[in-house]
Parts: structure tokens; C-alpha cells; sequence
């Protein structure tokens, strides 16, 4: 059963369109990711779902019902902000129950999702303390107690570890994820970074300019990139793009200065016309030395910058002229001007067209 | 019943003068509200009328006489008092005539006449001219002569306050003075713009700008503190209506040995017949009503009418009171008004907004030497004649 | 599945209660501003004395007044005042928080001292400053008492310069507000600008004008706002400090609207000039207003 | 060359300057800093200054002696008369009936203003509707309007709901003079807070008055006490409504004392007049003392956000 | 030769010491990172190098020269910041060139020294805007050149790619390696991301509530941090501890619930006292199924959560009770559940003292 359906939604700010007939499927139970870079529409979007922003135009069903008009309250829907959003002059056990005492509800009641709640996200001993007297971690886990004591069907978060640093962010998408498993609850989540789009999502929804891109799951996405826009925007480091030409006839071929990889194993999603294309391939899908040798393209390259990374190590290198990374395990030691040889498997490739930037 | 009288008498000749109508009034079981707002009728004018057009009318209220209050009477805001008038017979006793003239509108009486203020005085310091070693001058020329010796001295010829009223004032006390009372008459009440631009009125703003000159020196606002430099010997002498007599009943001088009143500048002895007077708008409680009616029967009484000029300095506007206890000043101001050379005051005869433009000019004429003689009549004659 | 197309529902109720909520600015936007301002310039087309009435005598008023020498000193004055208000109080205002905000020690006191002439009213300020201007006691006197017996500053009582005089009262009035807004807004500046200035080897004063005081357009402006608001409103100080004397020298526009309506009972008059105060207002303001808070962007 | 460089390196002395710059208490730059403040402070004290020494002396030490003078001879003759025995007309009680009247009209006055422009500014800036920014253009233009202009409009307004006279009248007029620039600063102090807390609240059930009372008002301490110390200096300041809209027993202390200071008899009391405005300039000048660090952080809330 | 030497430096605001007794040596031409926690006196350091801040006590030399007394311009550095602190109301060209203007140079040579700048930053484009007009990125390159039209020794940047988003991150990390290598000036580089640390920096000085507590080569750093701290700080995902004893005698080991580590081809630094330890190990460096059996050391663990990163996979197990996570290819398909072998090389690992954190 579906649990939240936008159907032909638009949005604009007075001329500014920022949603255009969007439609969206969200199955119960599932964690869908909304990705893209800033300003596509992301939180605009959620807004509409959540009912803090009227759509201009189409309607919008959370568990089949038209919630199109309803109040954000009547949504059956929780909201979990960037910003934390702690009421601020409240405890945390005042921003648990704001909501709940709002609607009227039994004391008891009240005290036992609370307790709930805090159970869950390990907030007990934190009930009676201020926002302010919080760290970030600890804010964010009580934002989404806010969320979690409305027994709502559906959470939707707008970026909510964007504020946290790198060691906290990762703690947290791990619990979010863990109460995922734990309540099977429809979960929007909008984010850009793809880390977590990636290990958190179901599905994800790669969105550009008020238009959805690419919706499947995330390995699909990472691997199939429809269009140029999406392979770019996920995967860091970022994919490899070479512009050339496809060379058609019998054994179809990607020509670039200096070198032609064979498009034989290729699996083609429309045909592939002759002319400009680009090809993409991600950094740790190129093989070195002798693994590359046995792939069915390689090609001699020089070293021009190496970035160690710690678990890893990037190196920068050029093909047919144009700039190349690919990635190396850490212990492997190269240094500028190193020569080797590279190489990759056009089947783990993307091919481009030239002018739409579509999958071909 | 209580009953709000507001009124913009606050000096001190005045206050006490209020307080004996607030004495009488009260004696009649009501109880008089003072509500007085200090700073000349210029503030207090535009608070009483918004309070009438408001709908939260006073009692009762000061206004000059004449025509300040025209409209509101025509707006039917003011009550009409012809019913009380005739029972007591106001027309026989309040003498000038005119007086009760400038209530009347279509027949009917809606103010009661207070004083008689006579604006045509030229109030002089003995001590100022003995300090400067001449005598006292007996008329406008003389005066003017004499100024040069009280500038030696450190005296100020002429005091005048800054408020646009006083210098009108002093000028039209030139013009009733040096150009007569019929020319007066035309030019105020005629408008006539010829006569305004012509050559007898020449004269008359000649002897502005003397006094232009003379006065340059004194920088008080109010009026009541120029009378204080005439009282203390530092300036020789004001231009003002017989009001300054009270302040210097206040400062305890005797006319005729302290100071010297020159009535219509020595000139041409002639008095004007403005006053205040006070008027009732209408209200809605009757018991309200009846106080207006105790309170207007009581301003006219001849008691009240001896107590209260007497402390204000101003004439009764009733013929038939006893006025012994006045003194040389007033006397002569009565003795004028029994021979009846009176004019009425500029108030009666022009429109505020007339009056106003024409306070403008002289307030203008007489801080800006710039501003000639011959110019400020051009722009004089032009006012007179788009005047109503 | 997709359930039956629900209507939009009827857009005057939605956020019913912030729209109850406003009730009293929309009252007060429209009766008030736009109907009391209508009213006026109705009648300014009409020959109204004490009352309003509605007997149109066209365009007379208005040739009436600007023939008026009265007005014309008026708008004159206020022309003087306002840009010397202008100039004077954000540059001293400037100036002021500048200095503040150099971490200087006493901070707190020197801004309440700047500060507390705004707690007093015009009538106030002007009162105090007749006194100190007056030539007979304050500040003049005190000089030639000192031995400068030719010193003269009596502002007050000279026709050419008494709107100065007017403007020493209002400068000391408001600049503290002006200063502390401008504070604020110095203080809003980035650390890191300074920090690039000083590295870039940039003086401070050139760093002040090149690049602080043009990054300072959101406070200029509310400071501008405050500033002109309170030029076309000067009428209390003037009528406590100089009643609008010597003559006719230190008139403005308000007073002359006041003394027509009020004193002169003309109205019609009165309402002309408001009509003349109320045009220029309108050229000034409405632009920026528009530009300020017309519609698009979110936080103004 | 290695000898040179790494001298610093090299353990050993310290070599050249170390530790914080000399900073010299008299360094040009903070002479000029202090110098300057201090002679603008005297021009900002100089009235007060004033004001204070002419209320303590005398009458005759005030015509004789120069306004700057300390007074010889201290008497708070001038205070107490100012307060309870100046006479306006046939009222000799000073200022204080005025007090009394000042802070009957202050208080419901500031209190009903902030409210509905609090309300006002919260709904402009978190429930925009349709419309609402053009009525909250006009009344910022609003003003500029001079009181004077409106003065007659309003008469005609008070008297048509019957509301003239009366002292609820006189606090509707200051609450719609206050509300242009109070609902301005409110506006723009609720649109500088998170806009997630507020779409937070409703996402938690919360209608706008719950949110208004329970979440807004909460953090608004700053910009409340901005709104407090503009409105109750400016009601309390007021004069021109305050004569137009009352009645002589309900005079504001502003009326009050202009009638003590215009009601020149024979000489003009100067310490008495200065008295009486110290004593009228109290209450604002006490809360700008008291609360001025409070008014700078709200102004830099409110206002500077424009 | 020493470019920068930072000599017992104190700095303290108010009685809240911030730097302590601070040393540095930067050599000429060196990438030095300044790497830690938010507040731990990393900008506040870089701020006495730049002469912007007071030391409370100590020295600072630059190119030998005692600059501990001198204003920041004479001190031959310039600085980028987080906020890129450009001057809105100038175009681009004007931010350049508004620092050499006032310092009284010529026409000609400002011109030049722009055009050189703008070349090597390729912001030629860009010259008449104003920085309102810039993304993010194009915006810090301007603040770069801002400092490289001067022509300094020194190079500070504090978090110049903190407002950036991860894609441009990873761009301009690149540019500023080059830049490096290209002009071969000393730089000093405040950053709080791991992943710039490792890879622009010749020498990273990791730092904590205002002390150094490592200053050492990236490698270094990552493989054999000092301590618990710095261990932690470095590597996403970040380093497995396993709270232990360490078992003395004859064969060392390290002991968790239900398994013994040997330790005997661990390099001790300090001689292995018996008693409580926590060791640490690296995901990327646990081995699984039968390459794991062949580890010294290797356990059974059954896979909790799943965290797939496109590049790679975090996969979430418990070792001893305790959580412990690895890294696998993207290929490879694991799911909740899954039962396999994972091992490791203790050789890999460090190890730390329970009380201290520090390495033994
Ligand atoms: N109230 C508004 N008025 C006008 N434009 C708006 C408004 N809110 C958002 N926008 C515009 O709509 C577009 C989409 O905004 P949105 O906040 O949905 O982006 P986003 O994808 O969430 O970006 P981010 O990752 O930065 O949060 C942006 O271009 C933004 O400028
Ligand atoms: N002007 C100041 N007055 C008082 N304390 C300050 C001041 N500046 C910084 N501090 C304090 O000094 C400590 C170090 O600050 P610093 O800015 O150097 O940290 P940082 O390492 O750069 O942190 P971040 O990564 O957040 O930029 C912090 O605890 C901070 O609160
Ligand atoms: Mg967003
Ligand atoms: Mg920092």
C-alpha cells in the first residue's frame, strides 16, 4: 500500500517555479531519499508533503487520503529539521510533550511515549535539561523524540545531520537507520550528502531543478546513473568523464585523443548513434599494472598528483588529454610523475549523449 | 454640579481673576472645574475647539470675542442663550452695545460677554526715563524722541514679546492711533485694499518701523515678560492692551507714580471694545444646562463683574457698575468709553484667518529688517483685499 | 489508486485566525493612513474654515500657499533642517559608534550618556536648549564673562541662523539612537572583513569608508527611515524653543499646518499644506517602501 | 645562512620582541579616542548638567550668576514647588496630579500597542497572507505622516465611535500612532528567528495563538523591551494627543508642565520650569538608565535585520 | 630553513588559556595542516601567526625575521578565510587589487600581479563582478587570489572550504594542491576535515584544547597516531576500539570477551604492562572469509546493519559485545544477518594505554 502519493504537484514562488508536476510514490514502510544539490526543491517539496507550504497546483495523499488541504497536524506526519527547531525556553521533556498536550491529550499517556521515546533514543537522562544545555547530537536526537511521540506514519527529516560534524553524522545515520529497522515507518529524508543518501535510503530521488531525476535504489543509481547530472552528483571521488566520440559499424567503439575503448561489452540503453558522447567511470573501478593489462582497455598513464586519504589514496592522472582519478588502496606507493598503466572494463562504464547528457 | 470652564488665563493678573468668577459660581452650589491651558489663546484655541467638534464639550469656554467661534455656533454646537438674555434683561445693561453685537448671530445670543479689553495703551516705565534723565513722554512722538537717550541708558525703548500676536497688536495700536479710527474701520472692517495701500497707511508703517527698531533689542516671548521689563525699569515702555495693568497690580505699582498709561498712544484717544467672553456648548445633561445658565447669570452679576476687572485689569462691560476702586488707568479708559470713542476690535470685524495672515506679516515685518516699510503695505493691501 | 479530486477550499478562510489577528493594522492602515490622509486632501479642495465643508473652490488653496511667505520659509527651514538632520546625524552618529567600537573602556557609560537625551520629549529638549542658547544667561553670556565681550552666539534670536540653533536641540536629541543603531550594525559586520583589511594592510579609516560603511546599507536605511520620519514631524521642538520666532524665521511645515487648521480655522488651508507634506512623503517613501517590503523576498 | 634564519629555533635567548605589544595607555590614537568621546559627552551633558543646577539654586543666584555655575546655595524650594505647589489657573498641585494621570494613560496605553503590534508583526512575518504586505507598506508610510495631519481625522474617528475625551480614546490613538514602527520591529525581529521552529509548532498541532503565546513571546525579551522603553518614552513624552484627547482632570504630566512653564507670572521661574521637567523626564530617563544594555541588544535585533 | 617558527606562544582571553606554550617549526615550503576539535585554538593560533591576534607570551618568527611585534602586513603572509571575507561592494578585481592600491604601487605592476593571479586561479572571467555574483567556489579562489596578488611567503588559510559543497570541496582541495606544488610557498592550512588533512598536507599538527598532539606526516598520523585522541579523530569511518587487557608473559595478548588477540607481532613503543588497554583497528583493514582465516588473528561475527556507500560498503558486526565495523567492495552483497569470518593483522593495529590513551 502506498503511503504518500504527490501527484502532479507544482509549486512557485510568485514567477519562480521551483516544484513542475512533480509525482512521487512512497510504498508504506519504506526510507526514501530525496538528493540534490541546493535550491532543487528538496525542502520546498517536503514542505508541500508536510503541509507548511500550499502547492500551487496538484494534490497530495498521505495513506490515501487527500491531506491536500488538511493542516500540517492532521497529516499523521512528523517533521525533523537542520536546525534542531528546539523550542527553546523548553526542556527536553517540554518539547516531547508540547505537541501531545496540544491536542489534548491524557496525562498518562503523555508520560508513557515520552518515556517511550527516550527509551528509544537513550535521551533519558537528558529529560529535564534545556535545549542550550545540549550538544548537537543530543538536540537532534531529541527532534526527532518530537517526532517519535506523535506516533505519526510517516517522518519526514530535512537534512537533519547537515549541522553535526563528521564523526557525529555518521554515529547518527547509523541510529537512524536502526530505527528504521526498529518501527518500519514510511521515512522522507532530504539530504546532499550522498553518503547517507546512499546508506540510508531505499530509494533514493535524485532531484534537480524542481524536476526528479533518477528514483531506484541507491546501488542502481550509483551504478546506472541516467543522465550525466546524476552520475556527476553521486560518488565521491567523483566519476571519471572523457568526451569523444562513439564510433559506430561493426565493433563500436569510444574514440578520445590517442586512444579507442572497445564498447562491446557495453550494455546499451538506446542506440547508439555515432557522434559526441562522454563516458564516465568511477575511480575505483580502474585496475593498475597488470589487472589493467588484462582488462579490455588500458592505457599508459603518468602521475600527476596523489591525494592519500588515509583508507586510501587518490591519483590524478591524464587520458587522451583530460583529467582521470582513480583509487588505490592505501599502501601502494606512488608519487608525481610515476608512470603505470591503467585500465578498466567499459561494462562498469557510463556512456553519455553528448548533447542531453542522457544514458545511452 | 461640576462644571468644566477652560480658558487660557494663567498669568498672574489673570489667575486672579479667574478665581473671583470661580468664587461667585461656586457660591451658587455648583463647583467651577478649572481647566486652564497655560501658553496664550494660540494653544488653548485649537484643544477647545477639538474638544467641541469632538462630541466631549467643556461647560463652558474663553474665546475672544468676535468671530472665533462663528462656526461652531452655526454648526448648532453652541447653546443659545437669547431666552436668558432677554429675562434678564441683557441688552439693557451691557454697555457697549457691540459687545453683545458680536454674540449675536441671526438674532439670536449664544456668549456672554466678560470685559472690556482695550488694546490701545502704550504702558510706560517712569523709572526707565528718570534712569535716562528725560521725562516722560506724553504722546507716540514724544516717545519716539526719546528713544535715543534710554538706548544710551541700556534701556529698551520698546518691549515686545515674540508671539505673532503682539506685534499685530502693536501695529494695529499705530494704526488706530496715527491714522484715526474711520481709516481703521475701512481697512478692518471694509477691507478696503485701496485705502490700505495708500498714503495715510504710509505713514502708519513709518512709525512700525520705528517701532520696529525700537524694539529690536528686546527678545522675551511673552507678553507678560516684556510688561516685567517695563515693571523693572529696563525697558521704556510697551505697546499693549490694558490686560498688562494687571501684572503690574501684581508687582505692586501705582499708576501715575510707578508708570504712565497713554491710552490710543497719547494720540488719538480711542479705545477698542474686544473682550473675551465665554461661550456654552450645548450639552446633554440638564443638570449640566442649568449650571451654564447659573454660571452666565453670575459672569454678568455686578459684583461679579467689579471683582473680576478689577484684578484683570479690563473694563466692565456693564454701564451700571460702581468702579471707584479703580484706579488712574482704568478711570481713563472708563472716561473714554462713556464718551463713546470706541471701535470695535479687529477679532470682531476679520476672520481668524485673516487675523492670522496679517500676524504673519507684522511677525515677519518685525523680525526681518529686510522687509521694508513700503513692501510689507504692498503685502498688507493684498491680504486686506482677499480678506472676508 | 487515487481517490476523488478534492476542491480547493475557499482561500479567504485559510489562516483565519492571522487574518483576525491583523484586523487592527488593516483598521488602521485604512481608516486611519489611507482614509484620514483621503479626507484631508478632499478638503484640501475646499474652502472649510472651522468645520469641514464641502464647498470646492478648485485648485485655490493651493495658489494660496505656495504665494504664502510663510510656507515658503517653512519649506525652506525644513529643506535646511532636513539635510543638515540628515548629514549630521549619521555622520556623528557614525562617527560616534566608531569610536565606541573600538573596545574602548566605560563603553557602557559613554552610550548612556549619548543616549538619554532620546528618553526626552522635544518639549524637554527644547526647553533646556532655549536656556543654554539664551543670550542673556547661558552659553554667550558665559563667554563674555570670560573676558570675550565681543562673543556672540545667540542663535535663537537671529533670523539667518536660528533653524541651526533649532538643529543643535535636535542633533543632541536623536543622534544616540542614530549611534546605537549604527553600532548594532558595525558590530554585525563580520570579524573576518577586518581581519582581511588588516592583513590587506588597509588603514582603518579607508577600511570604515571603502568597505564597512557600504556593507552597512540594511542599517543606513532603517536609520534613514528613522531619521525622515522624525524631519517631517519636527513641530514640538520648534514651537518649545522658538515658537517659530524670531518672526517667521523658524516656521516648518507641521507647525504651519497646525496654526492654519487650528489657529487660523482654515482648514481648507491646513489641509493643503498637509496635502504639500503629505506629497513629498508619498515621492520619498513609497518607492523605498515598495522596494523595502513589496512582497518578494521573505525577510525584508 | 643557517646561523641566521633558525636563530629562534636554535634553543637558546629570546631574541628580538616577545610576549604581547607594548601598549601604551597614552598612545595618540587613545587619546584622541577618550579625548573626543569626553568633549561630545560634555555637549550631551551640558542640559542635564544644566537643567540639575538651575533646579537647585534660587531665583536670585539664577539672574545673577552664570547658568554653569554650581549653585552656591542648594534648595529644593524649586523641586517642591514644581511637584505640588505651581500654579496653572486656579490649580496650584504641580505636577503631581499630572503624574498620576501620565501613568493611568502610560500603562494600558503601552500595554495594548505592544500587544496588537506584536501580534501584528508575528503574523506579517510568519502567516503571510495574501494583501498583508501592501496594508503593512501603507502603514509603514504611515510614519511619516505628521501627528498634526491626522490630528482632525482623528477627531472626527473618536467622536463618530464615541470614544472622545475618554481615556480609552487617548490609548487607541497612541496605540495606532505606536503601531507603524512597533509592528515594524516586530516583523523583523520574528522573521530573523528560525522559521523551523515556527513550522515546527504547526507540525505539532500548534494554532497561531498557541504559538504565538507559548513559542514566540517566549524569546522575545529583547525586542519587548526595545517596544517598551519606545513606547513608554513616547506616551509618556506625548503632548500634543495628550492635550487634544483629555480633559483637564485627566492631563497628562507633559500638559501639566507645559502650563507650569508657559504660565509665566511677572518673571519666569527658571528653577521651578527646570525642576518641573527633570521631574517630567524621570520615569523615561530612570528606564533608560536602568535598561539601556538590554535596548541596544533589542535594537540590534529589531532594527538592524531590516 | 624555517619559514615559520611559533616559540612558546601563550595566548589566554581573560583567565581562559587557549594556547599553551605553544611550538612550531614549518619549514620553507611546507604544507603544514592544522588539524582538531572545533574550539581547540586552530584559528586562534593562525591569528598570531598573521599577526591579527596578541600573544600573551612567546614568539614568532617568519623567514627568521622576529615578527612577534609587527602588523600583519609587514609580515609577509596572506590569509583566506571560511567566510572568504571578501568586500562586497568591489568587483573582483577591485578585492585584488584594493591592498596593493593602498600600499602605493604602480599601475602597471598591480595589473600584472591580477593578471598572473587570475590566470593561475583561471577567475579571468570574473574580474568585473562583484562577489555577490560568485558561487561559493569561485568566490574562494578570489579570496586566494586576494593573498597571492601580495605575493607572501605565507600562506594561512583558516577552513577555506568549510562553506563549500562536498563536490567543490573536493575541487578545490585539488587547485590548492596545485597551487601548492606550483608555487612551493609555505602554507599553514586550519581545517577540521580528515580527508583535507590527509591529502594536502605535508605535516599535519593534530591539536586539542590548545596543545599539539601530533605533528607528523599523514601517513604517520593515520597508521600510528600517538594517541586514543588522535586515533579517533582520523579516519571516516572511524578507527574500531575494542576495550581490552592486555595479558603479559611469554606470548602477549589482547583480551576481549570471548577472544584473544596475540600481540606478538604488535611494535610496542613502551614495554606491555599487563592491565586494562583499548585497541584499535582500522575498517579498511579487517580481512573477511578466507583471506581473514589466514590473519593472525579471526572470529566469527554476524553482519547487524549494512551501510552501503556506493565506492564501498561499512558493514556493522559486534566483536567481544563490542559494536565493530568493516569495510568491503561495493560487490560484494552482505545483509543483515549473514554469518562470515572476519580477521586482521595485530601488526595493523594500535594499541593504547586504558588510563592515558596513549600508544603502547
Ligand atoms: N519563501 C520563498 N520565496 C521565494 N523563493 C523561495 C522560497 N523558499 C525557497 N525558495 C526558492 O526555492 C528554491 C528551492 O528551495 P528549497 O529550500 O526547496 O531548496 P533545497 O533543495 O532544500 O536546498 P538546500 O539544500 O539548500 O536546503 C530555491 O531556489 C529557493 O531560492
Ligand atoms: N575573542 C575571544 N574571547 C574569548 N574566547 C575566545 C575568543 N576567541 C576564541 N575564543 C575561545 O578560544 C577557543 C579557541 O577558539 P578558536 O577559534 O581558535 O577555535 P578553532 O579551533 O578555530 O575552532 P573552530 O574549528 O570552531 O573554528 C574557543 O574555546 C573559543 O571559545
Ligand atoms: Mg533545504
Ligand atoms: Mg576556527
Amino acid at each position: 500500500m502506498t503511503s504518500v502519493v504527490v501527484k502532479d504537484v507544482s509549486l512557485s514562488f510568485g514567477a519562480y517555479d521551483v516544484l513542475k508536476e512533480l509525482n512521487l510514490d512512497v510504498p508504506e514502510g519504506e526510507f526514501l531519499v530525496l538528493l540534490g544539490p541546493s535550491g532543487c526543491g528538496k525542502s520546498t517539496l517536503l514542505n508541500c508533503i508536510a503541509g507548511l507550504l500550499d502547492v500551487s497546483d496538484g494534490q497530495i495523499f498521505i495513506k490515501g487520503k487527500n491531506v491536500t488541504w488538511e493542516e500540517p497536524k492532521d497529516r499523521g506526519i512528523g517533521m525533523v529539521f537542520q536546525s534542531y527547531a528546539l523550542y527553546p525556553q523548553m526542556t527536553v521533556e517540554g518539547n516531547l510533550s508540547f505537541g501531545l498536550k496540544t491536542a489534548g491529550m491524557a496525562k498518562d499517556e503523555i508520560a508513557r511515549r515520552i518515556a517511550r521515546a527516550a527509551e528509544i533514543l537513550q535521551i533519558e537522562p537528558l529529560l529535564k535539561r534545556k535545549p542550550a544545555a545540549l550538544s548537537g547530537g543530543q538536540r537532534q536526537r531529541v527532534a526527532i523524540g518530537r517526532a517519535l511521540v506523535r506516533d505519526v506514519d510517516v517522518f519526514l527529516f530535512d537534512e537533519p545531520l547537515s549541522n553535526l560534524d563528521a564523526k557525529l553524522r555518521s554515529e547518527l545515520r547509523v541510529e537512524i537507520k536502526r530505527l528504521h529497522q526498529k518501527l518500519a515507518n514510511t521515512m522522507i529524508y532530504v539530504t546532499h550528502d550522498q553518503i547517507e543518501a546512499m546508506t540510508l535510503a531505499d530509494r533514493i530521488a535524485v532531484m534537480r531543478g524542481g524536476v526528479i531525476q533518477q528514483l531506484d535504489a541507491p546501488q542502481v543509481i550509483y551504478n546506472r546513473p541516467v543522465n550525466r547530472f546524476v552520475a556527476g552528483f553521486l560518488g565521491s571521488p567523483g566519476m571519471n568523464f572523457l568526451d569523444g566520440e562513439i564510433e559506430g559499424g561493426a565493433e563500436p567503439a569510444f574514440a578520445i585523443a590517442g586512444a579507442k575503448i572497445p564498447l562491446d561489452r557495453y550494455g546499451f540503453d538506446a542506440v547508439a548513434a555515432p557522434g559526441k558522447a562522454v563516458l564516465g567511470i568511477r575511480p575505483e573501478h580502474i585496475a593498475l599494472g597488470d589487472v589493467a593489462r588484462a582488462m579490455p582497455f588500458s592505457a599508459d598513464a603518468g602521475v600527476e598528483l596523489v591525494e592519500p586519504m588515509g583508507s586510501d589514496t587518490l591519483v590524478w592522472t591524464k587520458l587522451g588529454g583530460q583529467g582521470f582519478a582513480f583509487r588505490v588502496e592505501a599502501e601502494r606507493h606512488l608519487a608525481s610523475g610515476d608512470q603505470l598503466r591503467i585500465g578498466f572494463d567499459p561494462a562498469r562504464a557510463s556512456l553519455f549523449d553528448g548533447q542531453s547528457g542522457n544514458r545511452i | 454640579t461640576d462644571l468644566e470652564v477652560t480658558h487660557w488665563w494663567t498669568s498672574g493678573g489673570e489667575a486672579a481673576a479667574v478665581a473671583e468668577l470661580a468664587k461667585a459660581f461656586d457660591a451658587t452650589g455648583n463647583k467651577w472645574i478649572d481647566g486652564a491651558i497655560a501658553g496664550s489663546g494660540d494653544i488653548a484655541r485649537p484643544i477647545m475647539i477639538s474638544r467641541i467638534t469632538g462630541g466631549d464639550p467643556m461647560g463652558a469656554t474663553q474665546f475672544n470675542h468676535g468671530r472665533q467661534a462663528e462656526e461652531l455656533v452655526q454648526a448648532g454646537l453652541m447653546r443659545d442663550f437669547t431666552e436668558l438674555a432677554e429675562k434678564e434683561g441683557w441688552t439693557k445693561f451691557i454697555h457697549p452695545k457691540s459687545l453683545l453685537d458680536g454674540c449675536t448671530l441671526d438674532g439670536k445670543i449664544y456668549c456672554v460677554p466678560v470685559n472690556i479689553h482695550s488694546q490701545q495703551w502704550l504702558w510706560l516705565s517712569n523709572k526707565a526715563f528718570a534712569d535716562a534723565g528725560v521725562a516722560v513722554p506724553k504722546n507716540w512722538d514724544e516717545f519716539v524722541a526719546a528713544a535715543p537717550a534710554l538706548e544710551k541708558a541700556g534701556v529698551v525703548p520698546l518691549a515686545i514679546g515674540q508671539q505673532p500676536w503682539q506685534t499685530t497688536l502693536a501695529f494695529q495700536v499705530i494704526l488706530v492711533a496715527l491714522a484715526g479710527p474711520e481709516t481703521f474701520q475701512k481697512v478692518f472692517g471694509d477691507k478696503d485694499a485701496t485705502l490700505a495701500a495708500g498714503a495715510e497707511m504710509a505713514k502708519v508703517f513709518a512709525a512700525a518701523d520705528q517701532a520696529r527698531n525700537m524694539s529690536a533689542k528686546s527678545n522675551v516671548q511673552e507678553w507678560n515678560q516684556a510688561t516685567s521689563l517695563v515693571i523693572n525699569g529696563k525697558a521704556g515702555g510697551q505697546i499693549m492692551g490694558d490686560w498688562a495693568q494687571g501684572e503690574f497690580q501684581v508687582a505692586g505699582q501705582v499708576a501715575g507714580k510707578d508708570y504712565t498709561c497713554l491710552p490710543g498712544l497719547g494720540v488719538n484717544e480711542i479705545i477698542s471694545t474686544g473682550g473675551d467672553a465665554f461661550y456654552f456648548p450645548k450639552q446633554t445633561d440638564p443638570e449640566k444646562a442649568k449650571a451654564q445658565e447659573a454660571l452666565a447669570s453670575v459672569m454678568l452679576s455686578p459684583a461679579t463683574q467689579v471683582a473680576f476687572n478689577l484684578k484683570k485689569g479690563s473694563l466692565p462691560v456693564r454701564g451700571d457698575v460702581d468702579l471707584n476702586a479703580a484706579n488712574d488707568c482704568m478711570k481713563k479708559g472708563l472716561e473714554i468709553l462713556a464718551k463713546g470713542n470706541i471701535i470695535p476690535a479687529p477679532d470682531q470685524l476679520m476672520s481668524a484667518d485673516g487675523v492670522t495672515q496679517v500676524n504673519d506679516l507684522f511677525v515677519e515685518f518685525f523680525a526681518n529688517k529686510e522687509l521694508s516699510a513700503a513692501d510689507a503695505q504692498k503685502r498688507f493691501a493684498e491680504i486686506i483685499a482677499a480678506a472676508d | 489508486m487515487t481517490p476523488m479530486y478534492q476542491g480547493r477550499p475557499s482561500r479567504l478562510f485559510r489562516n483565519l485566525n492571522a487574518k483576525i489577528a491583523s484586523i487592527p493594522m488593516i483598521l488602521t492602515a485604512l481608516v486611519i493612513f489611507v482614509g484620514g490622509t483621503a479626507w484631508t486632501v478632499f478638503y484640501s479642495f475646499t474652502n472649510s474654515k472651522l468645520l469641514p465643508r464641502a464647498s470646492f473652490v478648485g485648485l485655490e488653496q493651493y495658489e494660496r500657499l505656495w504665494a504664502t511667505p510663510r510656507w515658503l520659509t517653512a519649506v525652506e527651514n525644513i529643506a535646511i533642517y532636513g539635510v543638515c538632520t540628515l548629514v549630521f546625524s549619521l555622520v556623528i552618529g557614525f562617527l560616534l559608534a566608531a569610536l565606541m567600537d573600538q573596545k574602548i573602556r566605560f563603553e557602557n557609560t559613554f552610550r548612556t550618556i549619548f543616549l538619554y537625551p532620546f528618553a526626552l520629549s522635544f518639549i524637554v529638549t527644547g526647553l533646556a536648549w532655549q536656556w543654554i542658547l539664551n543670550p542673556n544667561f547661558g552659553i554667550q553670556q558665559v563667554v563674555r564673562n570670560l573676558g570675550w565681550t565681543s562673543f556672540t552666539f545667540d542663535p535663537l534670536y537671529d533670523a539667518d541662523i536660528v533653524i541651526y540653533g533649532i538643529l543643535i536641540a535636535g542633533l543632541w536629541q536623536g543622534t544616540g539612537l542614530i549611534m546605537c543603531l549604527m553600532l548594532a550594525g558595525l558590530r554585525g559586520i563580520d570579524a573576518d572583513i577586518w581581519k582581511a583589511a588588516r592583513v590587506d594592510g588597509i588603514p582603518t579609516w579607508k577600511t570604515y569608508v571603502f568597505i564597512v560603511i557600504p556593507m552597512m546599507r540594511p542599517v543606513l536605511v532603517t536609520t534613514l527611515v528613522i531619521i525622515a520620519s522624525g524631519i517631517v514631524k519636527v513641530y514640538d521642538l520648534v514651537v518649545a524653543q522658538t515658537s517659530g520666532g524670531p518672526g517667521i524665521a523658524s516656521e516648518v511645515p507641521a507647525k504651519y499646518v497646525y496654526n492654519y487648521m487650528f489657529l487660523a480655522q482654515n482648514l481648507g488651508q491646513g489641509f493643503a499644506a498637509s496635502t504639500m507634506m503629505l506629497l513629498s512623503v508619498v515621492i520619498v517613501v513609497v518607492p523605498w517602501a515598495y522596494l523595502e517590503f513589496g512582497g518578494k523576498r521573505r525577510h525584508g | 645562512m643557517a646561523a641566521v634564519a633558525p636563530a629562534a629555533s636554535s634553543a637558546g635567548g629570546l631574541v628580538g620582541p616577545s610576549g604581547p605589544r607594548p601598549r601604551r595607555t597614552f598612545s595618540r590614537r587613545n587619546i584622541f579616542i577618550y579625548g573626543t568621546l569626553f568633549v561630545v559627552a560634555i555637549y550631551y551633558l551640558l542640559p542635564l548638567y544644566v537643567m540639575v543646577v538651575t533646579s537647585l539654586k534660587g531665583m536670585p543666584e539664577i539672574r545673577f550668576g552664570n547658568i554653569f555655575s554650581p549653585p552656591v546655595e542648594i534648595t529644593f524650594e524649586p523641586w517642591v514647588k514644581a511637584w505640588s505647589t505651581a500654579c496653572t489657573g486656579l490649580n496650584c498641585d504641580g505636577l503631581s496630579r499630572g503624574f498620576w494621570n501620565s501613568v493611568r494613560i502610560t500603562v494600558p496605553s503601552v500595554f495594548l500597542s505592544i500587544a496588537i503590534a506584536s501580534v501584528n508583526g508575528y503574523a506579517l512575518a510568519n502567516w503571510r497572507f495574501k494583501g498583508a504586505e501592501v496594508f503593512f507598506t501603507v502603514l509603514v508610510v504611515g510614519a511619516f505622516i505628521p501627528y498634526q495631519v491626522m490630528l482632525y481625522p482623528i477627531v472626527i474617528v473618536l467622536r463618530e465611535i464615541g470614544l472622545y475625551g475618554s481615556l480609552w480614546g487617548l490609548v487607541l490613538v497612541h496605540t495606532i500612532f505606536g503601531m507603524p514602527i512597533l509592528t515594524l520591529l516586530f516583523r523583523n525581529y520574528f522573521a530573523s528567528l528560525p522559521e523551523e521552529l515556527f513550522k515546527a509548532a504547526r507540525v505539532d498541532g500548534a494554532g497561531f495563538w498557541t504559538i504565538y503565546l507559548r513559542i514566540m513571546l517566549p524569546m522575545s525579551l529583547p525586542i519587548f523591551v526595545v517596544a517598551i522603553i519606545l513606547q513608554v518614552t513616547g506616551i509618556w513624552n506625548d503632548f500634543l494627543f495628550g492635550v487634544v484627547y483629555t480633559k483637564p482632570d485627566t492631563y497628562p504630566m507633559t500638559v501639566q508642565l507645559n502650563n507650569i512653564v508657559n504660565a509665566v507670572q511677572g518673571v519666569k521661574e527658571y528653577n521651578v520650569n527646570m525642576a518641573a521637567t527633570l521631574l517630567t523626564g524621570l520615569v523615561p530617563l530612570v528606564i533608560y538608565f536602568v535598561s539601556g544594555k538590554l535596548f541596544v541588544r533589542g535594537i540590534a535585533a529589531g532594527a538592524v535585520k531590516g
